[in-house]
């Protein structure tokens, strides 16, 4: 049963202005508020734990916590009960992450829900479309517009990660397989350059960095690393070439520049768990792990509308040709006929498979 | 009309009163002396006329008009200058740097023929000649150029003097400038003083030194516990009356040594060779050798900046020796570290009070134990014992007659005198074998110089030895036994303290060799 | 020879913003008012200019108000400091806090999760390119192709070396943070010249914010300046607070941190260990400079700083 | 008498700025359209006025009582010793490591190992400042601030290599083993930690107050060359100022570990730190244990205050961090003794009007 309090919400250290993750599971639960009428409850705290308790405790039934830190909630700390026991109640939605099993396999907690996005094949897609833009560079956009290196000198990507973690490197995996398949196809060679302590805050360090990437010769650089993506981009823009956004959809924030983003939307699930809670029907999801795939419409690709304005007449065709291409990936990849790795759920990366692909600093 | 003119001038600290209604009247055109024990009060009353405290009652009237200054700035618009006891100099600046400082002389910039304007560039050419020459009008050895960081306690004194003298005030008070300086310099100085008289000048001088008072003063007012307790003419008074005055009973001016013959006793400390040298490579000890036997003084005498303070630090293990050993009871403690020549019985008093020998900021029984606060009867298992620190401080100050307004105040509220008794007494109550004591009585009353001294003659015939170095020729010679001359880093030559002859003396400290 | 170009370009790019934070900060260091708030009012400097010139939609106006801001900060740090006497560090850890929440606060306020100034301003016309110069090899990216504030940044080196050994006021702030004694017994005024002081470290970790943010990318992100505030510390304290030798301590770290930055292309796996290189870089540095100088002393102990 | 008066006056020291910057936010909180009154009601009440509440601002207290300590001690001696946070920080992470990877021990000596090994790392971090201090005299706070960095590219590169959780998607080290943890006591957030901060907080206060280190302390911190004089062999004592100062901050950091986090994560001490705020609470306290101890306390009421806020108010987190921003500025002034007398000068004033009062009747 649902009461007055409704639904509450911790976000990520990067708090719900962050125009990504956690902005669009408020979001969702703004949609929640005028669809379905129960109200929300934003906390933004540096006590997960603690602020899980006071919520549950202050009798929130359904909880989202965006953030990673579960071993209060699936486990218990310090000898005391994991919170999920305390407050049987109450559901507790948490993201990336599946901690609620036990060593065989079994659900520890039925009232914890775990949400994973298949992030993995999103970034896999647009490892695919850089390929496929690289290659065709000249004949989609203006000279004027861009200064691209061409031929093998620019057969070069950057990728650009906050840490060095598995919600990271999922991004990252999943992207080289996508280049590397189409180099594959292509019968070219691709290197990979990559960066995994570009932090999460010092946008001018990450700007600098991808210009390493950039003077090197490649032609697109994807960030995978909170706001020192925004420095990335904003470098794409002065050196007339191409970066790659995450989370949500930031095509828009150097427009041309920004080949496309990789979602992670949030309200998707934050939406649909919340319905289940107005419904009633919680015993639906209670327990579960809610994978969202490239069908979910929860992760994927942008509608790459934005890059689309620059495309000059006369590659007009290319470009068409290029996103059946995708289309077709995208169907591969839901019919099993690729398997993408997922760092994620905790599959290794295995670069030596990678043929087309060299990657020096991984 | 008077040039300053003070009525019931009160100033408090607290409940502390340290100046109690004075009422002083300083003639234009004279030399007025302000004398007075240590912690008198002459500072704080000088410190009042040049803006830097202000009163807590009273009036103070500059030319005849009523004054209130709410900074020194205010003090030095109305035509004042004063050379200050502890020096206000800017250590990392050169000596014309500082004599200028606050009255910059900056470059013209010529355009074409009569134009021209000041930039806001310091002429730092045209600045060292204006001083240099100042320097060589007054007759002071000083260099213009030199950092004053650098150059002697003795030369910045010099300094002081020249920042105010460039002033070209009408009103100059000088609180103790000769307590540093040579004789000779010293001399110098008076001869200055009366040549500003006849410029028509006014002047207050503080002093010790009643020589000084005799000399040039037309007027002596003394000061005891914050009140004026006398006032003469000082054609009609005598070193003997103003003594009594200040301290309140008959002081023996000269002290009065029993000759004692050290040549049979046991050798107590032995320099041999010593050496070393400063930041610039310079050496400024050369082979330095000496021996001190017990119940002897042995006395060093020279020119400020010759090696004495040098020779203080390295024995003291404050400063590294690059060649020599020191010996003491044939112990070789040759570059050890201060801990370790105070643990095998070498006391200390440093020449400079308030940075190696006290910590002013910390009480008066904290510095009474410094150094010694391992006894065991102070210390027991790392715990400081409260009841018996106190106790012990309470002996010394009582014994020492040290002079203090609140029992747990800090070091900084005594006056120099007392603090200077602080040491004195940390030092000589710990009974060591050996005693290095520098400029013991620097700008110390009469008072306590003649308790000082007493005190060291004490120790020397408990047979302990002891070296004493000081600016003061006449403390030297009043002391010693034997005496040591130094000049650029060397000893010149050994007098025997008993035949001693101030001219011969005085020849050698200026490099004319003995022989 | 791309590589090196590239090092050196970055080098200049990383030194700037250290640079005048330094020479903004070594004024109020020789005026013995320690300021730990260079980071906060590096921040602000960041953050102002850019919601200026989103503001405004000028850059240049954006610049001055933001460097009015920080005066505005620079004067709140005076008064508790200088005139209440409180107590430096805490006061400086207070506006490192202060502006640190209030731009976040702001940025929250706004509804947004960065300032975008892109639209207003184009980096890449910011970039000067010096004719002749930038076609020479190696030198050409050492020299040409920075923005005017890192330009200025340079040029400072030089004028604060004059205004302080050569001017009045220089000389004041020295005598002030010597020995204040001596400042207030020849009527300098002591408070006046440490306002001062700060107040000119205030308007230069300004320009070192809209350096490191509208200059740069057109762009503000939350806590952006990363502890270049303290960084610049460290290179105040390391050249003894001299305008010359504490600037080519800022250049030191800029350098390491390009080739930091540079090199990791080629690092393999532990290219994240390069990210100590230039805090590492400053420690030796450090360390081979006081030990040759405490070597060359035969004075023993510590003096009070 | 006299000593009634100073307690009151430090007493209006802090009570002035609490109340200003409580007002200055107040009307921050009602520009945006919140109940401040609400606000600080729910901030105090939570955090001081409630049981859970109070034991659980008393367990933050705990690694910031000794990290204040920690600074203390040193800034005493005039050290400038910026690095207890990275002191903190890596004692915390190999105290981490012995929790999760020394298994079959028993709780007892399992925590003992890992504290003892929190304090140990601590010591040696700050034994370098220390050394490059001592003997070569190079600042210690450059390099203590510079190493600080270098210790937070160390964890990371270290737990993102060889003491990777790889069953964690976020940059995180094993989870410490139950033998390991601290216990909360009755289901409050409460340790044994608590306990144990208080007990280094007695020994220390004896050390400041009663002991010879503690005098040799205060004597190196006002005059470094008279206490060489004095024959208090000023490097050494140095050394071991910063031995004490690294073994506490180290504790602090493997404390913080083993009662709250209980694995290591790469935002492990927070913002700003532990050792930043253990820096402030040192000032506020004015490097007195007792002064610390009551900062402490304060401080970590503040911060718990700030969580509750989130959950039981609309009023944004960042409001807090102005706050404690405008309070910190104000704190840092003694309004009512030290230099700045403002009673002294209301006094004064009023006298002042009154004289003239008189004069012009
Ligand atoms: N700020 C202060 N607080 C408390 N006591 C003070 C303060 N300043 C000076 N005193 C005390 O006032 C007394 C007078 O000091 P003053 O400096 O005037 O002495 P003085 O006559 O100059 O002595 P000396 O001959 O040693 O120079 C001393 O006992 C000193 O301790
Ligand atoms: N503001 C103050 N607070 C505390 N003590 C003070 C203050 N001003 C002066 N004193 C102390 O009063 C004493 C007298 O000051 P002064 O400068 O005259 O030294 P002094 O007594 O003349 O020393 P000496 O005669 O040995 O040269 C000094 O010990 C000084 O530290
Ligand atoms: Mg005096
Ligand atoms: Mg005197």
């Amino acid at each position: 049963k649902t009461n007055d309090l409704g639904i509450a919400l911790i976000t990520s250290a990067a708090g719900p202005n962050d125009k990504g993750y956690n902005q669009s599971a408020v979001a969702g639960l703004e949609k929640v508020k005028t669809e379905l009428g129960i109200n929300y409850k934003v906390v933004e705290t540096s006590d997960i734990p603690g602020s899980l308790s006071q919520l549950a405790g202050a009798g929130y039934k359904l909880i989202f916590s965006l953030e990673y830190n579960f071993d209060a909630l699936i486990n218990g700390v310090g000898g005391n009960k994991p919170i999920a026991e305390q407050y049987p109640d109450t559901t507790f939605v948490i993201f990336n992450d599946n901690p609620n099993v036990n060593e065989d396999g079994s659900v520890k907690h039925k009232n914890v829900v775990s949400v994973l996005f298949d992030v993995h094949e999103a970034s896999f897609i647009a490892g695919a479309l850089s390929a496929l833009v690289n290659e065709n560079a000249s004949e989609l956009f203006n000279t004027s517009d861009y200064a691209f290196t061409a031929g093998d000198a620019g057969r070069k990507v950057g990728f650009l990660g906050g840490t060095k973690s598995n919600g990271i490197t999922v991004f990252g995996y999943g992207y080289a397989e996508g280049i590397n398949y189409i180099a594959k196809e292509l019968g070219v060679k691709y290197t990979f350059y990559s960066d995994y302590n570009a932090g999460f805050s010092d946008s001018a360090a990450g700007a600098t960095k991808a210009n390493t990437y950039y003077s090197d010769g490649a032609n697109i650089v994807y960030a995978v690393a909170g706001a020192v993506g925004d420095g990335v981009t904003a470098k794409a823009k002065e050196v007339k070439k191409l970066a790659i956004e995450v989370d949500a959809n930031k095509d828009s924030n150097q427009p041309g520049y920004i080949l496309t983003s990789v979602l992670k939307n949030t309200e998707v699930p934050v939406f649909e768990i919340s319905k289940h809670f107005k419904e009633q029907t919680m015993d639906k999801v209670n327990g579960q792990v809610l994978s969202y795939n490239l069908a979910s419409g929860a992760t994927g690709i942008t509608d790459l509308s934005v890059i689309e304005g620059k495309i000059k007449p006369e590659g007009k065709a290319k470009w068409d040709e290029i996103k059946t291409q995708l289309k077709a990936v995208a169907d591969k990849i839901a019919s099993g006929e690729i398997k993408v790795t997922n760092a994620q759920a905790g599959e290794s990366f295995d670069k030596s498979a990678l043929t087309n692909l060299n990657m020096p600093n991984d | 009309m008077y040039a300053i003119e003070a009525v019931n001038l009160t100033k408090k600290y607290g409940d502390f009163v340290a100046n109690e209604d004075i009422n002083i009247s300083i003639v234009k055109g004279e030399i007025t002396a302000i004398v007075g024990e240590n912690g008198a009060g002459k500072t704080t009353l000088m410190n009042m006329f040049f803006g830097l405290q202000k009163p807590s009652g009273g009036e103070l009237r500059v030319q005849g008009k009523e004054v209130s200054f709410n900074s020194s700035l205010d003090a030095i618009n109305c035509g004042l200058g004063m050379v200050h006891q502890h020096f206000k100099l800017v250590p990392s600046l050169t000596v014309f740097e500082n004599i200028l400082l606050g009255t910059e002389i900056k470059k013209d910039i010529k355009i074409s023929g009569k134009l021209s304007f000041k930039s806001p560039i310091i002429d730092r050419k045209q600045e060292k000649k204006t001083v240099q020459k100042l320097i060589d009008d007054y007759k002071f050895e000083l260099n213009a150029d030199d950092i004053v960081e650098n150059i002697s306690i003795g030369a910045k004194q010099r300094v002081e003097i020249l920042k105010m003298l460039y002033r070209n005030v009408d009103i100059l008070i000088f609180d103790e400038p000769t307590a540093v300086l040579t004789p000779q310099e010293v001399d110098e100085l008076l001869v200055s003083f009366k040549e500003l008289k006849k410029q028509g000048k006014t002047i207050i001088l503080i002093t010790h030194k009643l020589r000084e008072v005799l000399e040039v003063s037309d007027k002596v007012v003394v000061i005891k516990r914050g009140r004026v307790v006398g006032s003469r003419a000082t054609k009609e008074t005598s070193a003997a009356e103003i003594a009594k005055m200040m301290v309140g009973r008959e002081v023996i001016l000269n002290v009065n040594k029993k000759e004692k013959d050290a040549c049979q006793n046991k050798v107590v400390y032995c320099v041999k060779n010593l050496c070393t040298e400063n930041n610039f490579g310079k050496k400024v000890l050369d082979n330095i050798s000496f021996e001190i036997k017990e119940g002897e003084i042995l006395g060093v005498a020279g020119v400020e900046g010759n090696g004495q303070s040098e020779l203080v630090r390295v024995l003291s293990g404050l400063m590294e020796a690059t060649g020599g050993s020191v010996h003491l009871y044939n112990r070789d403690i040759t570059n050890k570290w201060p801990a370790e020549l105070r643990s095998s019985g070498i006391g200390i008093v440093p020449e400079d009070r308030y940075a190696q020998g006290l910590c002013k900021d910390m009480t008066i029984s904290d510095n009474l134990i410094a150094g010694y606060h391992n006894n065991e009867k102070l210390c027991r298992h790392g715990l400081l014992l409260k009841k018996e620190i106190e106790d012990v401080s309470d002996s010394l100050i009582e014994k020492y007659d040290i002079r203090i307004a609140e029992r747990n105040g800090n070091v900084s509220q005594l006056s120099g005198g007392n603090a200077q008794k602080i040491i004195v007494a940390r030092e000589f109550d710990s009974n060591p074998r050996m005693l290095i004591v520098s400029q013991p009585t620097r700008g110390v009353d009469i008072g306590s110089i003649e308790f000082i001294h007493n005190k060291i003659l004490e120790l020397r015939d408990e047979n302990k030895a002891i070296l004493l170095v000081s600016s003061e020729l006449s403390e030297i010679m009043n002391l010693s036994d034997r005496i040591i001359v130094m000049y650029k880093g060397k000893i010149v030559g050994e007098v025997q303290g008993r035949n001693a002859d101030s001219e011969k003396i005085g020849l050698m400290m200026a490099g004319v060799s003995a022989e | 020879m791309n590589l090196l170009s590239n090092i050196l370009y970055d080098m200049i790019y990383h030194s700037a913003p250290l640079i005048l934070a330094v020479l903004g900060g070594l004024f109020a260091h020789k005026a013995n008012v320690l300021n730990i708030g260079l980071e906060g009012m590096m921040l602000m400097g960041a953050f102002s200019s850019t919601l200026f010139v989103m503001l405004t939609g000028n850059l240049w106006i954006g610049v001055l108000l933001s460097v009015l801001c920080t005066l505005i900060l620079g004067l709140i740090f005076s008064f508790f400091g200088i005139t209440m006497k409180s107590n430096f560090i805490i006061t400086g850890f207070g506006i490192n806090i202060f502006v640190l929440a209030l731009s976040s606060f702001m940025l929250k306020y706004l509804q947004m999760a960065n300032i975008n100034v892109s639209s207003i301003v184009n980096v890449t016309n910011l970039k000067i390119n010096i004719p002749f110069i930038k076609d020479i090899p190696i030198v050409g990216s050492l020299l040409s192709g920075h923005t005017l504030i890192t330009y200025i940044s340079f040029i400072l080196i030089l004028v604060v070396s004059i205004v302080m050994y050569k001017t009045k006021f220089g000389v004041y702030v020295r005598v002030v943070g010597e020995n204040e004694e001596a400042a207030k017994s020849v009527g300098i005024n002591s408070t006046a010249i440490k306002y001062a002081a700060v107040l000119i470290g205030a308007a230069l970790c300004a320009l070192a914010g809209a350096n490191l943010a509208v200059e740069r990318m057109a762009l503000f992100t939350n806590n952006m300046t990363a502890g270049r505030g303290f960084i610049a510390i460290a290179a105040i304290y390391c050249g003894g607070a001299k305008p010359v030798k504490s600037s080519i301590y800022a250049v030191i770290f800029g350098l390491a941190k390009s080739l930091a930055i540079n090199l990791a292309l080629f690092a393999g796996p532990v290219s994240g260990l390069f990210e100590i290189v230039p805090y590492l870089m400053i420690v030796i540095v450090l360390f081979a400079v006081s030990a040759v100088e405490s070597r060359r002393t035969k004075i023993r102990g510590f003096k009070l700083e | 008498m006299k000593k009634n008066n100073t307690i009151l006056k430090s007493i209006y020291n802090v009570l002035f700025p609490v109340l200003s910057a409580l007002f200055l936010g107040g009307i921050v909180i009602a520009a945006i359209g919140e109940n401040p009154f609400l606000t600080y009601s729910i901030m105090i009440q939570k955090s001081l006025f409630s049981v859970n509440g109070l034991l659980k601002t008393l367990h933050f207290a705990a690694p910031l009582i000794l990290t204040g300590l920690a600074i203390a001690i040193t800034f005493k001696a005039n050290i400038f010793n910026m690095g207890v946070e990275g002191q903190a920080v890596l004692g915390a992470f190999f105290a981490g490591v012995v929790g999760f990877s020394v298994k079959g021990l028993p709780p007892v000596l399992h925590i003992t190992l890992c504290v003892l090994t929190g304090m140990v790392v601590g010591m040696l971090f700050a034994l370098i400042p220390a050394i490059l201090k001592a003997y070569f005299n190079v600042n210690e706070m450059v390099v203590t601030l510079m190493l600080n960095y270098v210790v937070v590219e160390i964890v990371k590169f270290l737990s993102q290599g060889v003491f990777k959780d790889p069953s964690s998607g976020y940059v995180s080290t094993y989870p410490i083993l139950e033998s390991a943890m601290f216990k909360k006591i009755f289901n409050s957030d409460l340790t044994i930690f608590f306990f144990i901060a208080l007990v280094v907080f007695g020994i220390m206060y004896i050390v400041f107050k009663h002991s010879k280190l503690g005098y040799e302390v205060n004597a190196i911190g006002k005059n470094p060359e008279f206490s060489e004089a004095t024959g208090m062999k000023v490097s050494k004592k140095i050394m071991v100022i910063m031995l004490i100062s690294g073994a506490i901050s180290g504790l602090a950091g493997a404390g913080f570990l083993m009662s709250e986090k209980f694995r290591f994560t790469l935002d492990f001490s927070g913002s700003p730190g532990l050792g930043w705020d253990g820096m402030l609470i040192a000032l506020l306290g004015s490097h007195n244990p007792v002064g610390i101890l009551i900062a402490a306390v304060f401080y970590a009421a503040l911060k718990t205050g700030s969580d509750y806020i989130s959950v039981f108010t609309n009023v944004p987190k960042d409001i807090v961090g102005v706050i404690q921003g405008i309070l910190i500025l104000l704190l840092s002034v003694k309004f009512f003794n030290g230099q700045f007398d403002l009673t002294g000068k209301l006094k004064n004033m009023w006298k002042r009007s009154k004289s003239g009062e008189q004069k012009a009747s």
